[in-house]
């Protein structure tokens, strides 16, 4: 095999390309597209399932727009859930809580009553009830993440 | 009451955690994993980081970094939110929530050398953050397109073969790992793991590949 | 590390290994059981094997946790 | 249980003495006696031991259980016939074991193997490749269906053909002196190895002579079926010397060309598992 000074083989030249930090974005978004391109052709064989899980009508007229579940205030509402038997107080706007929520819930009337009481329960407010561990999981992401931001703010140097 | 449909790939449940809708499980590899990452978590909390040697080629100079105290408890903070979020991951029972995990360890990888000054490790962990992001977007999509064709999210109705999860949320699902557990070609992961504070740098290898492990036991179950 | 200590740890791992192992035969406790402390007391066992080995007798002690 | 334990390292030590000697005499030189890499270990195991002053201690001893424990769990999850995919896990949680051994010492050769380590995770991509592959075919991981399906059907070797390749890869990218085994090569003295001596380095050989000995056992289990012990040990003797003479004959790759390598057979399984996958359905 012939080679020029520099270039290497066909296998050495794509190990210095995948072996370059700058290129990794790249590559990455390559294979991206590919599966993109690929998901899009499937798309017409993707059906959607009429019955979800979480259904959602959206009333555009309502001042809650994107966050109007239905029902009336502090009373109950229809809600469904893949496990009810899991969720006593389903249809409550708490549906799921957690063994040590409902121990304080159920002996003092200050907590456990709505789960819009910290950044992370708005946004399961947003996306449905039912999923408590979903609210913890998110809160922790953001914790994490400004937590970051925060050290990087105030490091010394 | 709750029973794998699937139990020809790693065995039958041995027991289960139910958090409302998402109900957690253990299998035996599930459990291995899960074991597997506890060890490592306890390890980052009760080992103390390595003092690198560095060697001046070309002569019998040597240096070592120390890490200082204060980058040491943050570093090993986010090591250890990273080994919580790791344990979420094996665990999980639902795909939405496990996407969920996933992305975190992908927040708290970076976390962990985001402290350092070194220009290399910074710039890899710059290379890997940007991965990271664009990987959110097939990581939740898959969560998204199996829910909008399948109606469901918790992997108890999934695993059964009633329900067909399309292939390209199986794909999707996969590429999101990949990215934020950095999977596909390591360049910027193996960069990252030159930064000092081992037991810590440490957490992110195995938050990546106990991460990819469970993606590949909930795609050939799905 | 002392060597009775090494000793000491070896042998306990040893014997649980041992027990481990016979248990897996006979299905006395539950096989998972079994597998479980084997895998446990295995590395423990070979390592104060070793520990146990080296150690020296006389006055010095080895200086096993480095400084 | 335990019996099997001492056996599968024994046998796996006899074989990395077995493996020096066949690279040794195909290469012109007398090589050690086979059982060189037995009396190693007790060798090691008798020489004084500490820790490195720069090292993360509880991590630095810790590896070595773990390396230990893990392969341990591997051997008995061959022999109860459980689920492969945990055997694969296992193969993974490995990669984790050499990182760490390495970045815990402090020593700049421990941390270029560790992260050369890292760089040639793919080595693991094919292993995942072979999982789909004897998936498809036997429609269960489990290593009780996967041998009942190869006594009523045949071998896997003959019907996932590619599948048994990727794997050989990947066990040849575990042996040593192999083309693939960058982490350990000798420009970095012993890559993640270097700082572990003495007994620690003891508890590690027990624990590759069980990693060989697992991979070789599970070769044989995953696509020859189940056969008589000593037919099995004569199968992965002739697998270990097959493996010897490539170890013998490639020199060292450089680092990113082993991923590139390990990327293109998995890349190569994954077109014919595609292509299986569609014709099979």
């Amino acid at each position: 095999m012939k080679r020029r000074e520099g270039r290497g083989t066909r296998i050495s030249r794509i190990s210095r390309t995948i072996s370059e930090l700058e290129n990794l974005a790249g590559l990455y978004a390559v294979l991206f597209i590919a599966v993109t391109l690929i998901g899009a052709f499937t798309l017409p064989s993707l059906l959607y399932q009429e019955d979800q899980l979480y259904p959602k009508t959206i009333d555009t007229n309502s001042s809650l727009n994107p966050y109007e579940r239905g029902g009336t205030p502090f009373n109950t509402t229809e809600v469904r859930a893949q496990y009810p038997e899991n969720s006593p107080y389903l249809g409550y706007v708490t549906a799921y809580l957690t063994p040590v929520t409902r121990f304080i819930a159920d002996h003092t009337p200050y907590l456990g009553t709505t789960i819009v009481a910290h950044p992370g329960g708005i946004i399961d407010e947003i996306l449905y009830n039912t999923r408590g561990l979903d609210t913890v999981a998110e809160t922790s992401i953001l914790f994490v993440a400004f937590a970051i931001a925060a050290h990087l703010f105030r490091r010394e140097d | 009451m709750f029973e794998l449909p699937v139990t020809t790939i790693e065995g039958p449940e041995i027991f289960v955690i139910e958090f409302g809708d998402i109900v957690n499980y253990f299998t035996v590899y599930t459990a291995a994993l899960f074991t597997f990452a506890l060890l490592f978590t306890i390890l980052v909390i009760i080992s103390r980081p390595e003092r690198q040697v560095d060697i001046a080629f070309g002569g019998d100079a040597f240096y070592t970094k120390d890490v200082t105290p204060a980058q040491m408890k943050f570093q090993r903070f986010m090591a250890l939110a990273c080994g919580l979020a790791t344990l979420g991951a094996m665990m999980s029972g639902d795909v939405f929530n496990f996407t969920l995990f996933t992305s975190m360890v992908g927040i708290t990888n970076i976390g962990i050398v985001a402290a350092y000054k070194y220009k290399h490790v910074l710039n890899a962990a710059f290379q890997y953050g940007i991965v990271a992001m664009i990987a959110t977007v097939p990581l939740f999509g898959s969560a998204a397109i199996i829910l909008a064709t399948t109606g469901t999210l918790s992997m108890w109705e999934l695993f059964g073969s009633t329900i067909a999860v399309p292939l390209i949320a199986k794909i999707f699902l996969v590429l999101g790992v990949m990215g934020e557990g950095m999977a596909p070609f390591y360049v910027a992961k193996a960069e990252i793991t030159r930064a000092p504070g081992a037991p810590y740098v440490l957490m992110i290898h195995v938050s990546s590949l106990l991460l990819f492990l469970r993606v590949v036991e909930i795609v050939i179950s799905m | 590390m002392k060597r009775e200590n090494a000793f000491l740890i070896m042998i306990v791992a040893g014997a649980v290994c041992l027990a481990a192992g016979a248990d897996w035969r006979t299905g006395f406790f539950a096989p998972w059981l079994a597998e479980i402390l084997l895998i446990a007391a295995f590395p423990v066992f070979v390592l104060f094997l070793g520990l146990w080995w080296n150690a020296s007798e006389g006055e010095e002690d080895i200086p096993f946790l480095g400084y | 249980m335990i019996d099997y334990l001492i056996f599968g390292t024994i046998i796996g030590l006899l074989f990395h003495g077995i493996h020096r000697k066949v690279i040794a005499r195909i290469q012109g030189r007398p090589g050690p006696p086979i059982w060189q890499e037995i009396l190693h270990t007790l060798k090691f195991s008798f020489k004084q031991t500490w820790i490195p002053k720069t090292a993360s201690q509880t991590l630095f001893v810790w590896v070595v259980l773990v390396a230990i424990g893990i392969w341990s769990a591997a051997l008995i999850v061959l022999v109860t016939e459980g689920s492969i995919l945990l055997l694969f896990g296992i193969y993974m949680l490995h990669k984790i074991v050499e990182h760490g051994m390495g970045l815990s010492s402090g020593s700049p050769y421990g941390k270029f193997g560790a992260i050369r380590s890292v760089m040639s995770a793919a080595s693991e991509l094919p292993l995942f490749a072979t999982v789909g592959a004897i998936y498809l075919f036997t429609g269960s991981l489990l290593l009780t269906d996967i041998l009942a399906w190869q006594s009523a059907h045949g071998p896997l070797l003959i019907f996932a053909f590619p599948a048994a390749v990727a794997l050989y890869v990947v066990i040849l990218s575990k042996m040593h002196y192999s083309p693939f085994a960058i982490i350990e090569s000798k420009e970095i003295v012993s890559g993640n190895m270097t700082e572990h001596f003495g007994v620690w380095r003891a508890g590690l050989e027990v624990a590759f002579a069980l990693k060989t000995y697992v991979l070789l056992f599970a070769f044989v289990l995953l696509f020859l079926g189940p056969l008589p012990l000593w037919l099995v040990l004569a199968v992965m003797l002739l697998l270990l010397l097959s493996l010897s003479f490539i170890c013998a004959f490639c020199p060292m790759l450089s680092p990113y060309d082993t991923v590139t390598m390990q990327s293109l057979t998995m890349g190569i399984v994954a077109v014919y598992i595609v292509i299986v996958g569609v014709i099979l359905a």
